[in-house]
């Protein structure tokens, strides 16, 4: 049993994620692109106009995308981060902080393209509608755990207190969100409703591709950027010596 | 209960910011001993004590309490601890009465006026229970820092350049009461750069090098 | 083929302000990400090969 | 003397700690005082910004009162272990045989004596101000009462986190605003409902259930948190 | 060398406090982004207390804005002096050659650059979420412009009177809010009157008044409040 | 150019929170020379010392700096002084190479990076420039502080125990540095618990006593 345990954190030990990660980066970047490709192209010659938004719809694109990786980028980093604060692996931090600005910047892109959207849609580049404010406020976590990861400088010490922030902000995300809902509904009716018409096939299919696209995007980059923070904060070690020179 | 202590390292190692301070230090301090971890400055005691109180990670190597990781039984430990480190931790805007009577508590026991007046006395600082920490002066401040052991019922003391401070007369009380603890079966590990005499107790040398 | 011309196409049914600038700004924090993501990759490699020359002052003892 | 304390000693060593942060509270008078004029103080600077005009003031007054008091709450947070940090007590607690969790529980206990509750008397000073009625004033109080050690508990986890960090303050309102919003908004939402004639009920309960939630996990997390900082 | 200072030499020591303030405050890159984020999220906890109507809060906007900016460089207020007093560095600037006040006159200029002129470049977006126009946006950003520095010149008269004191925290922000009402008062109500389409000049050269009257008072005054902190 | 300094007290008291610290002090000091502050815990040297630098009021008596009192001529003064107390002026989140450029600036003069190296090689700080002050060692955060005796231009330098948390190699380190700055003119006022040789220079006594 005990032995089993060991050979598992041997796994996970920063050493051989190294090379790991070296390996896959490659593979999940020209999936990427593949995948980008071929939903730009369904994007803007295969699904058909809306009915009712016109080609504004378009934008769904990006925006679901966005707005899903935003969102289980979150998960993710907690779950790595309990993990760390569970096992102490030295991985699971540095795996969480390499999520992080991933993660940030897809709450940014879900918020200026819902904005971008909601004008012409709404006529106002903002409402405050329940889930908007809510991707807001998981903008303000992840910047919270950014300002706090670099705040402090010791990068082990870092990475566990924003463990402890990303398990906070996780048990509140569903908090948060269902009281923003009740919030927003006890005032006014639905007054706007973010599902569009029903969706073309071809719609769907651009957005899935989507979706996987960005998937593998972020994969790709918080493996490049894992690789970064290994060799940084294992720079003292030989093994990384051998491994730059 | 048990009655004999004990406290060792094996293969203690501590790195910091990436720099090896230390590595396979070994040592074993038995009750009525006191062990005088000496060396430059930046070498790594400070850290070393804070390993042996569990502030620290212990990076590689490990550290025993009668025997068992200290990990493995904090809360044993650490009533069994009394560590005193560069800090005073007293609260400045508190009076020194205020600042004992807490520091009973938070061992749990009941703060005892009589008790507190004569530990005062002893070092030195009748009448000053009433004055806040804030007006004393440095010296006086680790006295009252030090009361703190005379108040505690724990058998190791960590004591981080306990002497800083302190005029000739105070260092002796000090120097006394350590002498004092070992001989009823208690230990003591500090730092310090004078190498000042513990009764007839020799000292435990511990002298880390720079690597 | 829905599109009359590249005009067309650019135009995005009048939408062309908030279609393209979404796009844009998603593939402009794409770019971005893999620059800075690049970059700090390089300073940490420029940090490696340096530390060798520090390297015998920190080992230096103390006095 | 026993290995480990017992029941009645945990007790005793939780009344110690928050008679000693009560009692350091009360020795700078403004203490005390400075959480709520300065609740007082930004309350009042609204209808400065905004203008006199009474329905629109009337309009804003729950959110507003909400808003201010939580600032109010958190602008003390910080000290909340900052001077023990300094000055060496905390490693001293992190040391002592009582658990570090319920040391820390009597210190968020302490705030919320010394800072929220304070405040809640004095809204609805600030409520009749704004033109709120007897009964809005009564449920604005008690949405206070059952909000504001909520604030007090999660603002801990906050004020340890950012221990021995530079512009800690700032961090620290950073960290834990967003994790303020369900309070606020079951809190002003309490006050605005039953102004429309809805039951509050449900806005009561749902503050009661994350009181309960945050008195049990916050200090938890809070003493994570300071091990980390101590470290 | 000299013993007193040549104006050169002056400039060059105002120079460096600035240079040390402003990369100290670069160095967490989170030292200038959270009072910016500090901004947004105070300002979106408005809505949040207020409830969602939009009318409603297009008539907030300008004055929660303003006053969330001025919460917003408030806070950062207390460690313009806070860590150099702590480690005796304030010791050191008071019993420097260069003159106390242009010490304080480059930290409090520092702090502008940090913590004031991001909120001004900020606050479009924020006003845009609040439903305002483009013209009210821009009369809003001049309006910070004129108003954040002399916030942070009074500011460092009130960081510098609760140095070392207790709660300094929350006595400052006590201290100077109601100095900071002139410039809320006339920097909101410069967006305000120019929505009710009145002139608005007379409001900014007021604030421009202001601005002169503390860029000359409030370093001596700062610099006096400081030596009797060092006391 | 005035080559010679004296720094003299008359009948110099003080009183902290109604007690008689002391009373009457006379005594004077001329370049060259070092002055020794001594006395038990809490006998008012660091009051003293604070006195001289005039960061607390004078309440009794009157200090001259070159024969006129200190507070008549206070920018003087402040440039020939240099004061180290007990606490160590660093900024803990900057580094060691950024704390010590901004002292210099904050003397008016520019930082010299080559200087600031060699002084720090001269504390066995060497490659410490680039770390954060609050990664230091108790005793490095002193050997910074002192570094800014000698980018220092000051005739008079002011010290309050500043051998505390220094190894052996450190204290002879800063009494090879007084004694040096002692030969060129310079004067020091120092508190230490220690009796430390300043080198052939022999120390003029100041004993405090308790009233
Ligand atoms: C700043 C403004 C906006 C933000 C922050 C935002 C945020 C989000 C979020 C968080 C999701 C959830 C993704 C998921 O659950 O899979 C989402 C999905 C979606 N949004 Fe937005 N949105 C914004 C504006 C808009 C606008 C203006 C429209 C269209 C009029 C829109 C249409 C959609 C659609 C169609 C979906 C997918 C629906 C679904 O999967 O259930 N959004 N958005
Ligand atoms: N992040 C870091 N980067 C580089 N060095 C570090 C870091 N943190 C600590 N150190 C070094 O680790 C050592 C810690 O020393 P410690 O405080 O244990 O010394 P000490 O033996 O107690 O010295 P002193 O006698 O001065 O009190 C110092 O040399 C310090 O410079
Ligand atoms: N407000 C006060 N009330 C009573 N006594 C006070 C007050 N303020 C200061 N004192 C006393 O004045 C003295 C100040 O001593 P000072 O700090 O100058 O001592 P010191 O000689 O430097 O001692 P040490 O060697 O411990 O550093 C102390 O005895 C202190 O108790
Ligand atoms: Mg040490
Ligand atoms: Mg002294």
């Amino acid at each position: 049993m005990k032995t089993r345990v060991i050979h598992w954190f041997k796994f996970a030990s920063p050493q051989n994620f190294y090379y790991l990660a070296g390996k896959m980066w490659p593979w999940f970047a020209g999936l990427a692109t593949v995948l980008a490709l071929a939903g730009l192209w369904i994007s803007f010659f295969v699904a058909p106009i809306d009915a009712q938004q016109g080609q504004g719809y378009r934008i769904i694109f990006v925006h679901v995308p966005a707005s899903q990786m935003s969102m289980f980028i979150y998960l993710v980093m907690a779950g790595w981060a309990g993990f760390g604060l569970a096992f102490n692996t030295r991985l699971s931090g540095m795996m969480a902080s390499a999520l992080a600005p991933t993660g940030a910047l897809f709450a940014f892109l879900s918020l200026v393209t819902g904005a971008l959207w909601g004008k012409p849609m709404w006529g106002a580049w903002w409402v405050w509608d329940a889930r908007l404010t809510s991707e807001l406020i998981l903008l303000f976590l992840y910047l919270g755990f950014l300002a706090l990861q670099a705040s402090i400088d010791d990068p082990r010490r870092a990475d566990k207190a924003c463990a402890i922030l990303a398990l906070v902000g996780a048990v509140n995300v569903p908090i948060i969100y269902f009281s923003v809902k009740w919030w927003n509904t006890l005032h006014q009716g639905a007054s706007v409703s973010m599902k569009g018409a029903s969706m073309a096939t071809p719609m769907l299919m651009g957005m899935l591709i989507m979706v996987l696209a960005f998937w593998m995007y972020t994969i790709a980059i918080t493996l490049v950027r894992v690789r970064s923070i290994i060799l940084d904060r294992e720079r003292h070690t030989d093994w990384v010596k051998h491994a730059v020179a | 209960m048990k009655t004999s202590h004990s406290l060792s390292f094996s293969k203690l190692g501590c790195i910091k910011g990436g720099r090896q301070l230390f590595k396979n230090v070994d040592c074993t301090l038995e009750a009525g001993n006191w062990l005088h971890v000496a060396g430059a400055n930046g070498v790594g005691k400070t850290s070393l004590l804070r390993m042996v109180c569990g502030l620290a990670p212990i990076e590689s190597g490990h550290i025993f309490w009668n025997g068992l990781p200290i990990q493995t039984q904090s809360e044993n430990f650490r009533h069994d601890l009394c560590y005193l480190g560069h800090l005073n931790a007293l609260q400045e805007s508190m009076t020194v009465d205020e600042n004992l009577a807490f520091t009973s508590a938070l061992g749990g026991m009941t703060p005892d006026r009589l008790k507190t007046q004569e530990v005062l006395t002893q070092f030195g600082l009748r009448g000053r229970g009433k004055q806040l920490v804030r007006h004393l002066s440095q010296g006086q401040k680790r006295r009252v820092a030090l009361s703190r052991l005379v108040l505690s019922p724990a058998k190791l003391w960590v004591l981080d350049e306990p002497y800083v401070a302190m005029d000739e007369a105070g260092i002796g009380l000090l120097a006394n009461l350590i002498a004092d603890h070992l001989s009823k079966g208690g230990m003591a590990v500090l730092t310090s750069h004078q190498r000042v005499a513990i009764g007839q107790i020799p000292a435990q040398m511990l002298e880390l090098q720079a690597q | 083929m829905q599109w009359l011309s590249v005009a067309d196409f650019l135009n995005m049914g009048g939408y062309a302000f908030y279609v393209w600038g979404s796009f844009g700004i998603t593939a402009a924090v794409v770019v971005i990400e893999i620059l800075q993501v690049r970059a700090q990759r390089r300073e940490i490699l420029r940090n490696l090969f340096s530390q060798s020359e520090s390297e015998d002052d920190l080992h230096q003892k103390p006095l | 003397m026993s290995t480990s304390l017992k029941p009645m000693a945990l007790g005793y060593v939780l009344l110690a700690v928050l008679r000693r942060e009560v009692s350091l509270g009360m020795r700078q008078k403004g203490e005390v005082l400075t959480p709520l004029v300065f609740f007082v103080v930004i309350a009042s600077l609204f209808p400065l910004g905004v203008g006199p005009e009474s329905a629109l003031l009337l309009r804003m007054a729950p959110g507003v009162l909400w808003v201010s008091a939580l600032l109010a709450a958190m602008l003390s947070l910080q000290r909340m272990f900052a001077t023990d940090y300094a000055d060496g007590s905390l490693e001293q607690m992190a040391l002592s045989t009582t658990p570090l969790a319920l040391l820390v529980l009597a210190k968020a206990l302490a705030h919320f004596v010394l800072a929220g509750l304070p405040l809640v008397f004095m809204a609805p000073v600030l409520g009749l101000q704004f033109g709120l009625d007897t009964r809005a004033l009564g449920i604005l109080m008690l949405s206070l009462l059952l909000g504001t050690p909520t604030l007090s508990l999660i603002g801990s986890i906050g004020a340890a986190l950012t221990l021995g960090v530079r512009g800690a303050g700032v961090l620290l309102s950073l960290l834990i605003l967003p994790l303020y919003i369900p309070v606020l908004i079951f809190g002003a939402g309490a006050v605005e409902a039953d102004a429309a004639g809805l039951s509050i009920g449900g806005h009561l309960s749902l503050m009661a259930a994350l009181l309960v939630l945050s008195l049990f996990f916050s200090p938890l997390a809070t003493a994570a948190a300071l091990r980390i900082s101590l470290e």
